[in-house]
């Protein structure tokens, strides 16, 4: 069997306008004319003289990668909270730690672009400057942590606080995509339930809560409905932070690696979290605000600051926090 | 000779890529769009560029007539894309189309399954004229407050078929729509009405 | 009073350091060659191979190397190695019955042709520690005998059934390639050329406990090893520009043959049905538990309940790479800080809701 | 195409094929000295050296359906001659020096002129190989369960 026979196989494929990358050339960006005589003429390596680090691609993805990953995205906009599947590369850094959202950045990133990156709400926690220096390395574009300044903003976790503003896009990291999974653990039966727009049982799981607990207690990874169609799981973010995604300015990309999907919330569309007309959907409150600049109706970070008891509440959100503080808000810098 | 692709692969692509994502994602906003690209007549620098961003040997790429009974589109596209073409639209993943008023019936290509409503096909097609503030309404996700957008040539029966498109949602076919230096989509989610 | 500082680059930056220098360690102890790793930890480079889905031991040495020995950090290592590579295309399928055999055994007749041949195993070595290999020391030179005559003629067991028609046939060849579960994700049901990919790709321990849940009962397929055999064979390659296989080098290679409870209908007459096992290398326990696994994901095939994990072939293919496992339950030791808050405030709350109602409840009883 | 070897005799390519499959298993050494040995011009490239994977395929069964087994990392080398001709080199590994040399002997044994020569250089390193695979054979004969066939026993 030749490479070249392992191509266009569209006929044997259950479904066959997917694009995974199969056999022959491509996977390395190479643009190896297929039936061009040989010997191949050497093209240059795509990437290799655009890269920033030698012998890395622009962004790691090797351009066919990127393709792939690329349709993947325009299919999950056109249709907002369908998971499209795609074929995850193994990435260098560990599943569950963010590679579908590193794909999607990666996919869609270009030289302009400017990119934050945060893991629960904070540019400096281990993983969001793990991630921040893989792009910084490989791509070469500038990064930031502020987000009014960012074009791509890379997430675990956390919407950042600055409501985002047109042209801007978010990337989320996803650990599990589906919605369902917890209720049905099988992909077979989850795809057809969301063929079947069949969500009774998640109002049911939903409503035991309200039975049991007198409300939902689901406090994170709190169900949607987009558009009006397909139920979607909006990554383990608070679900404080359900509310931003309702009619954002900014376009949100939703990315998992192991999972292999990549789904999307276009700007401007209806994001509801599912609730009941007599127990309408509610958002955590804290009763102090961020010790550090004082900021209310924010979501804030526990800190324990000895062993007997003393706590202290600040902004998850440490680039809003560092604006405020920088604007002259002050808390009171103290336990409670 | 052939014609060159991107004179940089990864950022032509990349920046062809970034209009067509926000063009979906923004249904009806006219994104600007120039990769410098001079493919071979009747193939259009729009459709090349979409072409050699998005295609590859994974995607079936269905040519319209004109584009079709071109030997130099047909090499072009091969060489840059590696691209099998295909004579069914309803195996394509990618439609080209240089003569929208003869654009076949947008329900004769591939409109994805229930399960996989990802699996159907995006049509690309070259007009002569897209503009903003007249013509068509469009209503739906991505799309902020009163929008419309002209077309021309528009496809017979177009708005019939694109509102039997809508009504199939989830299923259906994504329309990207290029004139010379823009490109803007409507995405299967996009309601588009006369009034 | 506090204030905010800037926490996480140069942990991590001091974290590396630290990390390269405990890899090393001592000092005083001569450092491990790639060479040593190879020639020495040979049946460890092969799991890696076979896990990390990349023959090239001279690369997997090294990345255990790299990894302290930490085998699924060395499969990790390979893996985001390999997603780098350019894919030239793939192999004409290698013939394992044309391997040149370094062992080979048959537990369902007690001689055949090729023999019984025992090769480098620990079966029937006595465990007990050897403290003589705590010294450096010249190793004895194998022993050495004139090959006979049938030893280049190594039918497998399961041709030799199919001649009488006793056991169901491979399923043929359609010409049709196979599909790749590292270019499409797994579209379920998953037909059984992806399932031994996955299988032969998965965690050996996972699979090892598959396997031997099914000698327990879940998915019982009364198995026989029908033959297993550890050698060489060549891998050729069509290139392009050739047009003709090309040699490529040999690959050494454990192959299971598993022969399993007979089967028959009304229109089939009995016969045995097989499960079947090939592994980078040489990795016996990992071929035949794989073999297993394989016969147990035939159930619904073979018309048989599918009750079992081993059966499932929804879990077993979710959860056999040790890649995506590892990765997940390791990231539970990321932050998790904004969802436990979300949490803590809910048992709070809870909590506060469970004593007033009690506390009421008190006084209404008073 | 100039450069594409048209090869229909099946015997030229059986013979091209074992002088390939000699290379691969032959160590970098062995190589250079060979194309030492035959004072081999200066060779231009045709594509440089790379290093990438080719897919290995098992059967089903052993005998039935393909399946994708894992990959194998491949280098590949294409030369050619300053009189023309052309060599390939596709071998297990990422040795890329190796690599080009064994496109470089595959160039020149493509004409007959050379073609002895080419595998009289060869020849220190086949000789080893068949020694190695012959000293192998005699090992793994020697642990050989010998039954009398005749009285076979109970199990």
């Amino acid at each position: 069997m030749s490479a070249m026979g392992m191509l266009p196989q569209t006929e044997s494929s259950p479904s066959p306008l997917r694009g995974g990358v199969r056999g022959g050339g491509g996977a390395d960006g190479t643009v190896e004319p297929r039936s061009a005589p040989p010997p191949p003429p050497a093209p240059p390596r795509k990437g290799e003289e655009s890269g920033s680090e030698a012998g890395y691609n622009f962004a790691y993805l090797d351009e066919g990668t990127k393709r792939m990953i690329r349709r993947a995205i325009l299919k999950a906009i056109a249709v907002p909270g369908y998971q499209v599947p795609f074929a995850s590369r193994e990435m260098p850094m560990p599943y569950g730690w963010g590679t579908g959202g590193v794909q999607v950045t990666a996919a869609i990133l270009g030289r302009a672009d400017v990119l934050k990156v945060i893991d629960q709400g904070a540019d400096d926690t281990t993983n969001a400057v793990s991630i921040r220096r893989f792009f910084a390395r490989t791509s070469g574009i500038a990064t930031t942590t502020r987000t009014t300044e960012a074009t791509i903003i890379q997430t675990r976790h956390r919407i950042p606080e600055t409501p985002l503003r047109e042209g801007q896009t978010l990337v989320y990291q996803v650990p599990i995509p589906e919605p369902l999974r917890f209720l049905e653990p099988r992909e077979t039966e989850t795809r057809q339930l969301h063929a079947l727009a069949e969500y009774g049982a998640m109002h049911v799981k939903l409503y035991e809560d309200i039975s049991r607990h007198g409300h939902i207690a689901t406090t994170y990874a709190y169900p949607v409905e987009v558009a009006g169609r397909y139920v979607m799981d909006p990554s383990p973010t608070p679900k404080f932070d359900n509310p931003k995604m309702d009619q954002s300015p900014a376009l949100q990309l939703f990315g998992a690696g192991r999972e292999r999907r990549i789904y999307a919330v276009p700007p401007y569309t209806s994001v509801r979290s599912l609730d009941f007309e007599d127990h309408p959907f509610r958002v955590q409150q804290f009763d102090q605000p961020c010790a550090l600049c004082g900021a209310e109706g924010v979501y804030l970070d526990e800190m324990l600051l000895d062993d007997a008891g003393r706590r202290m509440f600040v902004c998850s959100d440490t680039d809003h926090c560092e604006g405020r503080r920088a604007d002259g808000h002050v808390g009171t810098g103290d336990a409670v | 000779m052939l014609a060159p692709g991107f004179a940089d692969p990864v950022h032509g692509a990349q920046g062809t890529f970034r209009a067509v994502m926000n063009a979906l994602a923004r249904p009806g906003l006219l994104q600007p769009l120039d990769a410098g690209l001079k493919p071979p007549a009747p193939l259009t620098p729009e459709l090349a560029a979409l072409a050699l961003a998005l295609t590859d040997a994974d995607t079936p790429v269905w040519l319209d007539a004109g584009l079709a009974a071109s030997p130099e589109v047909a090499a072009y596209l091969r060489f840059h894309t590696g691209a099998p073409l295909t004579d069914d639209p309803a195996r394509a993943a990618f439609a080209f189309i240089r003569d929208p008023a003869r654009c076949p019936p947008l329900a004769r290509f591939a409109q994805g399954t229930p399960a996989y409503p990802d699996t159907s096909t995006t049509l690309v097609l070259a007009l002569d004229r897209i503009a903003n503030g007249e013509g068509l309404h469009l209503a739906g996700p991505g799309i902020k407050g009163p929008t419309r957008i002209a077309l021309s040539p528009l496809p017979e029966g177009f708005l019939a078929q694109l509102a039997e498109n809508r009504a199939g949602f989830p299923l259906g076919v994504d329309v990207i729509l290029t004139a010379p230096g823009l490109v803007a989509g409507l995405p299967r989610s996009t309601a588009v009405t006369e009034s | 009073m506090y204030v905010a500082v800037k926490g996480g680059e140069a942990a991590i930056d001091n974290a590396h350091r630290l990390l390269a220098e405990a890899r090393r360690g001592d000092p005083a102890v001569p450092e491990l060659t790639v060479a040593q790793i190879r020639a020495q930890m040979a049946l460890l480079v092969d799991r890696v191979m076979a896990e990390g889905s990349l023959y090239d031991p001279d690369l997997a040495a090294l990345a255990l190397k790299q990894a302290r020995g930490d085998v699924v950090e060395a499969v990790f290592l390979v893996r985001a190695y390999r997603t780098t590579l350019p894919r030239f295309g793939a192999s004409t399928p290698v013939d394992t019955g044309a391997m040149a055999v370094a062992r080979r055994i048959s537990a369902t007749f007690k001689d055949l042709p090729g023999g019984q041949v025992l090769g480098p195993t620990f079966d029937y070595t006595h465990r007990l520690i050897d403290f003589a290999l705590a010294a450096e020391g010249a190793v004895e030179p194998a022993a050495e005998a004139e090959p006979r005559d049938d030893a280049d003629t190594c039918p497998r067991v399961t041709d030799l059934l199919a001649q009488d028609g006793l056991i169901e046939p491979s399923p043929p060849d359609d010409g049709a390639p196979a599909g790749d579960l590292t270019r499409e994700p797994v579209d379920y049901p998953a037909d059984r050329a992806l399932r031994l990919q996955a299988l032969a790709r998965g965690d050996e321990g996972f699979v090892l406990g598959l396997g031997y849940s099914t000698q327990r009962g879940y998915g019982r397929t009364h198995p026989f090893v029908g033959e297993i055999r550890v050698g060489d064979v060549a891998v050729e390659f069509v290139p392009e520009e050739l047009g003709f296989p090309v040699p490529l080098g040999r690959i050494r290679l454990t192959e299971c043959q598993m022969v399993t409870q007979f089967k028959g209908s009304g229109t089939a007459p009995p016969q045995f049905t097989r499960g079947y096992g090939l592994t980078f290398g040489q990795s016996e326990r990992k071929a035949m538990a794989m073999s297993l696994v394989d016969r147990a994901l035939r159930a619904e095939e073979l018309g048989e309940p599918v009750a079992s994990p081993a059966q499932d072939q929804e879990f077993v293919l979710a959860h056999c790479d040790s890649l995506q496992a590892t990765g997940f339950v390791e990231h539970l030791k990321l932050p998790h800080y904004v969802d436990f808050q979300a949490e803590l405030e809910l048992v709070r709350r809870l909590r506060a809701e469970f004593f007033r109602d009690s506390d009421s409840m008190q006084e209404a009883a008073e | 195409m100039a450069t594409r070897p048209l090869q229909p005799d099946p015997e030229e390519i059986a013979a091209r094929q074992a002088v390939m499959a000699l290379c691969a298993d032959a160590s970098r050494d062995d190589l250079d000295a060979a194309v030492k040995a035959l004072a081999a011009p200066a060779v231009e490239d045709l594509r440089p050296p790379e290093t990438g994977l080719v897919m290995a395929t098992g059967r089903i069964g052993g005998d039935g359906r393909p399946f994708n087994l894992g990959e194998v990392s491949v280098t590949r080398a294409a030369i050619r001659l300053p009189d023309g001709a052309s060599g390939f080199a596709y071998h297990l590994g990422r040795d890329r020096t190796k690599a080009r040399l064994a496109a470089t002997l595959d160039a020149l044994w493509q004409d007959p002129t050379r073609r002895a020569r080419v595998e009289a250089a060869l020849e220190p390193a086949a000789r080893r190989a068949d020694a190695d695979r012959r000293q192998a054979a005699r090992r793994t004969a020697a642990t050989r369960v010998e039954f009398l066939t005749v009285a076979r026993g109970e199990d």
